[in-house]
């Protein structure tokens, strides 16, 4: 049940594969999305669908918690990079036990996430796996996985 | 934020401060974030400035705690050694137990599960 | 307090204009969107989302409850009018004391939203005005509008 | 909803029937929606039809009521009529009491604090 599949083959779980989309980062479809300015303000409310959505899907209250707290991670990070006016997207797969969120913002050519932070280690600790999506030049992500630990 | 300006209406942080025999309390309620860690942890430092015995953050009411009020936390617990100020914590709900412990850091600090057992040290 | 003004000037009002965007009623632009699969299990995680919104533009416990039910409403009528494998997508843009909420789904010519129901009873009483939007050939909405009654 | 099963893995709405001395009671807890009111109406049917005396809707833990749920109620209570039986229900925080009076249902149903209280009538 920890062992997450290398592959993915169920339509939810392929949307959740950031290089499958024709439209990249941007238009990664996923059956919940959150769009919303790229202004700190609303981060709180991103927070809060990903805390319903893991409640939802019979999470324990700590899960619940730690995935809150990531999702505020992952804003908090990517939100100083947008572009001015840019949204702040974050889409949402539950599947198999386990809850996907791809969070972006559209960024300029030279815009990093830096990984050798506080934020970035409370975030990789608090779910079980992380990582930047990177290879679209107009948008930057990150991928962040959280299994239910019970069955 | 200047822009969304009726979402962020109500600040999403209450920070109040009651001093009284050489020891502060910083009762906090809502939410600890990017948003509102500048302005608690300008907070913090006033107090510590001021070198009470013991400083006292009543953490019962906050309803979320992100990784900017964990280093806030975490500055805060080092600044009061240099200056010599018991730092204690009071919190005993999830929104805040969880985070320290999952960070590891729930060790680190003086927890309590009130603001008179705080006080009592 | 009470009055709505008939023209809206400010960059998140304007958004709530559905006739402005180039893109029609699909992509009306606004602070903060959710968009699902059109799919009744996801309605209570869109309805959450209102709630959570009005709850932190200040609006009481009645009025939080009000604008619950009333975008439950409103989803629930579109959703079975959605086009297969379609998204509900629901915008809100809070402003002067009040949130407005543009739900739509995309639908097939001949759909048609009934406004002889009791829930649609129920949706007017709840807001302080509702909409279809039906000017689209290709989506199907709904426009509400709650006011906060405290200042 | 089969494509999306995770997501509704656990079923929103919580129905439990206890039957004792010609009354029934249906304990809710959780969504009375859309999506849940289907099973729900097919419950109080079924009780409706056994004709007991007195039929007791404990809303206490409903955390949310649509207009699905209220319509079911007014339908329940229209044949709880035809059939002779009291129809009462125990409800007394805002997810239900709110819904009922801002549609002006609240003086159609017969409403109390309890379930002991709405079996002694
Ligand atoms: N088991 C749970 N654990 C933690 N939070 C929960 C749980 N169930 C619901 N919630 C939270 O409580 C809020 C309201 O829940 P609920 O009343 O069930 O939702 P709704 O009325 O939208 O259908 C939601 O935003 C959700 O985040
Ligand atoms: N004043 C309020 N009235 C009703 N519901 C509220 C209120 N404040 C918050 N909530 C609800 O409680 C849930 C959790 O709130 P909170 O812990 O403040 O959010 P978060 O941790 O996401 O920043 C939210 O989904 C919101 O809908």
């Amino acid at each position: 049940m920890q062992t997450p599949e290398p592959q993915q083959r169920d339509r939810s779980s392929t949307a959740t594969d950031p290089g499958a989309g024709s439209g990249g980062l941007a238009e990664t479809p996923t059956p919940v999305e959150v769009r919303v300015h790229a202004d700190p303000a609303l981060i709180p409310s991103v927070r809060a669908v990903a805390a319903d959505l893991a409640a939802r899907a019979d999470f324990d209250l700590d899960a619940v918690s730690d995935l809150r707290m990531a999702v505020d991670e992952a804003c908090s990070a990517l939100v100083p990079l947008a572009r001015e006016g840019g949204q702040l997207r974050c889409g949402f797969a539950m599947a198999d036990g386990r809850i996907d969120v791809i969070c972006r913002v559209p960024v300029t050519g030279d815009a990093a996430l830096r990984q050798d932070t506080f934020g970035w280690r409370v975030l990789t600790t608090l779910t079980d796996d992380a990582q930047v999506l990177d290879a679209d030049p107009e948008w930057l992500g990150i991928h962040l996985r959280k299994q239910r630990l019970n069955p | 934020m200047a822009t969304d300006d009726d979402l962020a209406a109500e600040d999403p942080l209450g920070v109040d401060v009651q001093r009284s025999n050489g020891a502060s309390v910083i009762r906090l309620a809502g939410e600890i974030d990017m948003l509102t860690t500048p302005a608690l942890r300008a907070k913090v430092n006033e107090e510590l400035q001021g070198k009470p015995t013991v400083l006292v953050l009543d953490m019962l009411s906050v309803e979320f705690l992100g990784s900017s009020g964990l280093a806030l936390l975490v500055e805060a617990l080092d600044e009061s050694r240099n200056r010599d100020v018991a730092l204690r914590l009071v919190a005993n709900s999830r929104p805040v137990s969880r985070p320290l412990q999952a960070t590891g850091l729930t060790d680190l600090f003086a927890l309590y599960p009130s603001v008179e057992a705080a006080l009592a040290g």
